[in-house]
């Protein structure tokens, strides 16, 4: 669906969309894990900005080959590859994390959990 | 389609249908990918944005509960950011080569010599294997630490110190340390 | 889970597949789509669907927590020493075309090398990732 | 292996340390590891800006792939001087972290701990040294990702949140930064900044180029903490382990406003005329509600912690007004007190950690007397504070004064009159320590100074604050020639 240039910059803008509704969700929702997947979204879309505009039509997965001479760009692929396991490995990062903020102030709401970080500041007696 | 995908993981409160949501997602982008020619990169979605993703969120929901207990209220100053950065995006895309534009400096630069020579001076078909794993194959070894990074920071932040009362787990856990 | 016969009759007919799988991705990884991180993210799968069938302890007896962490260490000791390996021979770091004398086959040398650096690492972390959770959440044990 | 391979042996040390120190599993072999591997990083780095004083520049191409198809490392004076400033406060502090560790880290983590310092410590030297764009952002995420978990690893239940927020912030910076990577990269088609910023001037249409300096100063500042991007620092900085603090707030924010420093004036310089932009004149106007907002806030702070990290957003602050002036005395400036900077409050969140851990809390009142009960640690804190105010005769002091000649240079007298302000602030702030540990009598009996493996290095730190005050031939040498060269490529 994304292939047919219905405008110039249409896979742009379709890319943009995912982007911001993902970042939205990281601003807006205030359930960490809600907070997460919108940060995978939004890392998600980025990866559509780098591979769209290296595909060429009538090109081919960049394996060489006897049969073709036009391939679409290699180079975005191998960034991407890299930008996927980094956010992957931010995801199991922040999860790790969010298991701990749940066994340790028995929430995952930022609000409720801002409201005990706020009150073990002013007793100065945080448990660990 | 994904565009009504992301909406309803905006608006759905239960956490586990946004994970099963979000599976989706990663599987419908790696649909995608393969349509604009990056089988590696959509193998790799397929395998970590549906699968390993979606097993972390689901054990993650499994340790710490799975309703958003917030009802969905529209925050202005999210919705404003969120806006401005789509502004300048849309701005900048502007001035972007045409989709599948040949003439393109992404497609004249650099590249041509890995489609041209790459195979020869590395003797391997692939180019994205060839590219990971020697011309930018720095990259990819930073890539490896950051896994590894990831790996060691989930076992110092969820080893051991559990309640008492798990001591079943304890011991179990002690066996690795 | 332990009654459930049929599943533990097909995961062991399954899961040396699922490892032959990852070979061929890792190894294809030169001609086809795959490489060292998809082939260590198919390896962990193996045993993950063992856990999974067989409950956790007996994966932890099969693939222990030690192993695991250092299989985390050793791939990027590996992919680290193909490049200091480089240097040794008079290159540059991470420079393959002196790992021969042929420098195509040096090339050759050097991307299999640092594949299976990530290969070994990839598994490692996804394994350990899925055992800590695991081990975290109380899955049925066995 | 010779010399020509400092540059990459710099990163790959520490490297390939952090998984030594993994298979050993041994507490004390990874801190020996660690303070090793940091002071083999510091003999690279000092070795590197030998060679590059004069304006030689090192490039060093991995896997003997040439630029732009492969990555390039590219030292030149003002890189080799920010390398000093990392790998230098990463020796002083490991050694320090020793203590630290032991008090506040459960002993089953003491080698992940330090597995995670050498892993954010390459991290930083590798953001630094590349002249790669997107590697930078691979090793961006080394530093961050350890970051998150040595904040998480503080002895309170905060220090998880504060880990959380700065994982989701740094994230979204990170982001943002691949962002306008992305741009850069589909209107030149290269990612290496030199080939970059003679491709640039080629783009046609400026639309890409600017969303890109929009993207990539905004990811950056949210990861250099910035005004009003801040968020995260005061919390993370205030809950993380002692050594993390001090170690974090000497480099982290530094490297990325280093890396900004770099991709404005080396490849958005080449194309756009600085002088026609608005953002110098946005930049300078945060910085100096940074100097005054940050240091106001640091003055109400009732906790010795979260007050020196409010003072380090206002002392970022600083740095970026610098940036913003860009004439041969701010960007002189800007550079100095990167290092300046960094070495005070690295030094001050040491002793400040020293003395959380003796007297149990940093908040004012319970350092009421310290200067009694820990003579010699409060003295430093007074003499590293000093330093932040800008007072003749420490290092913070030389760059005050090439402030405000660049200020003056460029006709700002009103910003001369935030720099006043704004130290008249920083005084208040170190006042308030003052009073709490001399004029007030002390709470706690029978405490004592903190231990000499806790009190060296910070001493240490607190006498180059004043010895770079008095001779100021390496820092502002190197400084001034750094300037020119930002300068001569916007030429």
């Amino acid at each position: 669906m994304v292939i047919m240039p219905l405008s110039d910059h249409y896979t742009y803008w379709i890319t943009i969309l995912l982007m911001v509704a993902g970042l939205y969700v990281v601003i807006a929702r205030s359930n960490l894990i809600k907070k997460l997947v919108g940060l995978a979204i939004f890392q998600t879309s980025v990866y559509l900005l780098y591979i769209a505009p290296g595909k060429l039509i009538g090109g081919t997965a960049p394996i060489a080959s006897a049969q073709f001479s036009v391939y679409s760009n290699p180079l975005p692929h191998v960034l991407i590859l890299t930008a996927i396991v980094v956010g992957i490995a931010t995801l199991a990062l922040g999860l790790a994390l969010v298991v701990r903020i749940k066994e340790s102030f028995n929430s995952i709401e930022e609000d409720e959990v801002l409201v005990a970080v706020h009150g073990d500041a002013m007793s100065e007696d945080g448990d660990a | 389609m994904m565009a009504l995908l992301v909406l309803s993981v905006v608006v759905q409160r239960n956490l586990f249908v946004v994970v099963v949501l979000s599976g989706i997602y990663s599987f419908l982008m790696a649909t995608v990918l393969v349509a604009l020619d990056a089988v590696d990169v959509a193998m790799t979605e397929a395998a970590v944005g549906a699968g390993i993703s979606t097993v972390l969120l689901l054990s993650a929901i499994h340790l710490a509960g799975a309703e958003e207990s917030r009802p969905l209220r529209y925050r202005l100053p999210a919705l404003l950011v969120s806006i401005g950065v789509a502004a300048a995006l849309v701005y900048g895309s502007l001035g972007l080569p045409r989709f599948s534009d040949p003439a393109a400096p992404i497609h004249t630069h650099v590249v041509p010599r890995y489609i041209q020579d790459g195979p020869r001076e590395t003797g391997v078909p692939n180019m994205v294997t060839f590219v990971l794993a020697s011309y930018r194959g720095y990259d990819t070894f930073g890539e490896t630490t950051v896994v590894f990074t990831a790996g060691i920071g989930v076992i110092a932040l969820l080893r051991g110190r559990r309640k008492k009362k798990q001591s079943e787990a304890n011991a179990e856990i002690r066996h690795d340390a | 889970m332990r009654d459930f016969f049929v599943l533990r009759v097909v995961a062991k007919m399954l899961i040396p597949f699922m490892l032959i799988f990852a070979l061929y991705v890792q190894f294809h990884g030169d001609f086809g789509p795959g490489g060292g991180f998809q082939a260590g993210v198919i390896v962990a799968a193996a045993v993950i669907f063992y856990a999974l069938i067989f409950g956790l302890p007996a994966a932890r007896l099969l693939v222990p927590d030690a192993l695991v962490e250092s299989m985390m260490a050793l791939g990027v000791l590996i992919y680290g020493g193909t490049g200091i390996a480089g240097m040794l021979l008079g290159g540059n770091f991470l420079d393959y075309f002196v790992l021969s004398a042929n420098p195509v086959t040096g090339q050759h040398v050097g991307i299999f090398l640092v594949e299976a650096g990530v290969l070994v690492t990839v598994s490692g972390v996804m394994l350990k990732i899925f055992y800590v959770f695991a081990g975290r959440a109380k899955l049925p044990p066995g | 292996m010779s010399a020509e391979h400092l540059p990459v042996l710099l990163v790959v040390v520490p490297l390939l340390a952090a998984p030594l120190i993994v298979l050993f599993r041994s507490g004390r072999a990874g801190w020996l590891l660690a303070v090793l591997a940091s002071m083999v990083s510091l003999a690279c780095a000092i070795g590197l800006f030998v060679q590059v004083r004069g304006g030689t520049v090192i490039s060093y191409a991995i896997g003997n792939w040439a630029p732009p198809w492969g990555i390039e490392y590219r030292v030149d004076v003002l890189n080799a001087f920010v390398l000093i400033l990392v790998s230098g406060v990463a020796t002083i502090v490991s050694v320090y972290a020793r203590t630290s560790v032991i008090s506040e880290v459960p002993s089953d983590r003491h080698y992940l701990f330090y597995a995670m310092f050498l892993l954010c410590l390459s991290g930083l030297l590798g953001m630094t040294v590349t002249d790669d764009v997107f590697n930078i952002f691979v090793f961006l995420e080394i530093s961050s990702l350890s970051g998150y978990v040595l904040i998480a690893l503080g002895r309170e239940r905060r220090a998880l949140h504060a880990a959380f927020q700065y994982l989701i912030l740094g994230t979204i910076g990170a982001t943002f930064y691949i962002i306008g990577v992305g741009f850069l990269y589909l209107v030149t088609g290269t990612l290496n900044i030199v080939d970059m910023a003679g491709r640039i001037q080629a783009v046609a249409d400026h639309r890409p180029v600017l969303a890109a300096l929009a993207f990539m100063t905004v990811g950056l500042s949210l990861k250099a903490a910035l005004f009003p991007l801040h968020a995260w620092l005061p919390s993370a900085y205030s809950t993380a382990p002692g050594a993390v603090a001090a170690f974090m707030a000497g480099t982290a924010t530094k490297v990325s406003l280093y890396v900004f420093i770099r991709l404005l004036f080396g490849v958005f310089g080449a194309r756009l005329v600085l002088q026609d932009l608005p953002l110098l004149e946005a930049l300078s106007l945060l910085s100096i509600a940074a100097m005054l907002v940050a240091s106001l806030v640091a003055v109400m702070e009732k906790d010795l912690k979260r007050l020196l990290a409010y003072s380090s957003v206002a002392q970022i602050g600083y740095i970026t007004l610098g940036v913003s002036l860009a004439n041969q005395d701010g960007l002189t400036a800007a550079v100095v007190h990167l290092f300046n900077h960094g070495i005070a409050k690295a030094a001050l969140f040491m002793l400040v950690g020293g003395a959380a851990l003796r007297l149990g809390g940093c908040r004012l009142e319970v350092l009421a007397g310290m200067g009694q009960r820990m003579p010699l640690s409060a003295f430093c804190i007074v003499i590293a504070g000093l330093s932040l105010i800008g007072v003749p005769g420490t290092a913070g002091f030389i760059t005050k004064w090439h402030l405000v000649l660049a200020a003056a240079e460029a006709g700002q007298w009103l910003t001369i009159v935030a720099i006043g302000a704004s130290s008249l602030l920083a005084a208040a702030y170190v006042w308030r320590f003052v009073e709490a540990a001399y004029f007030t009598a002390p709470r706690h009996h029978g405490v004592q100074e903190v231990s000499v493996g806790m009190l060296a290095p910070a001493v240490i730190m607190t006498v180059a604050c004043v010895y770079f005050g008095l001779d100021t031939s390496f820092t502002l040498g190197a400084a001034r020639e750094a300037a020119e060269l930002l300068l001569g490529a916007v030429k």
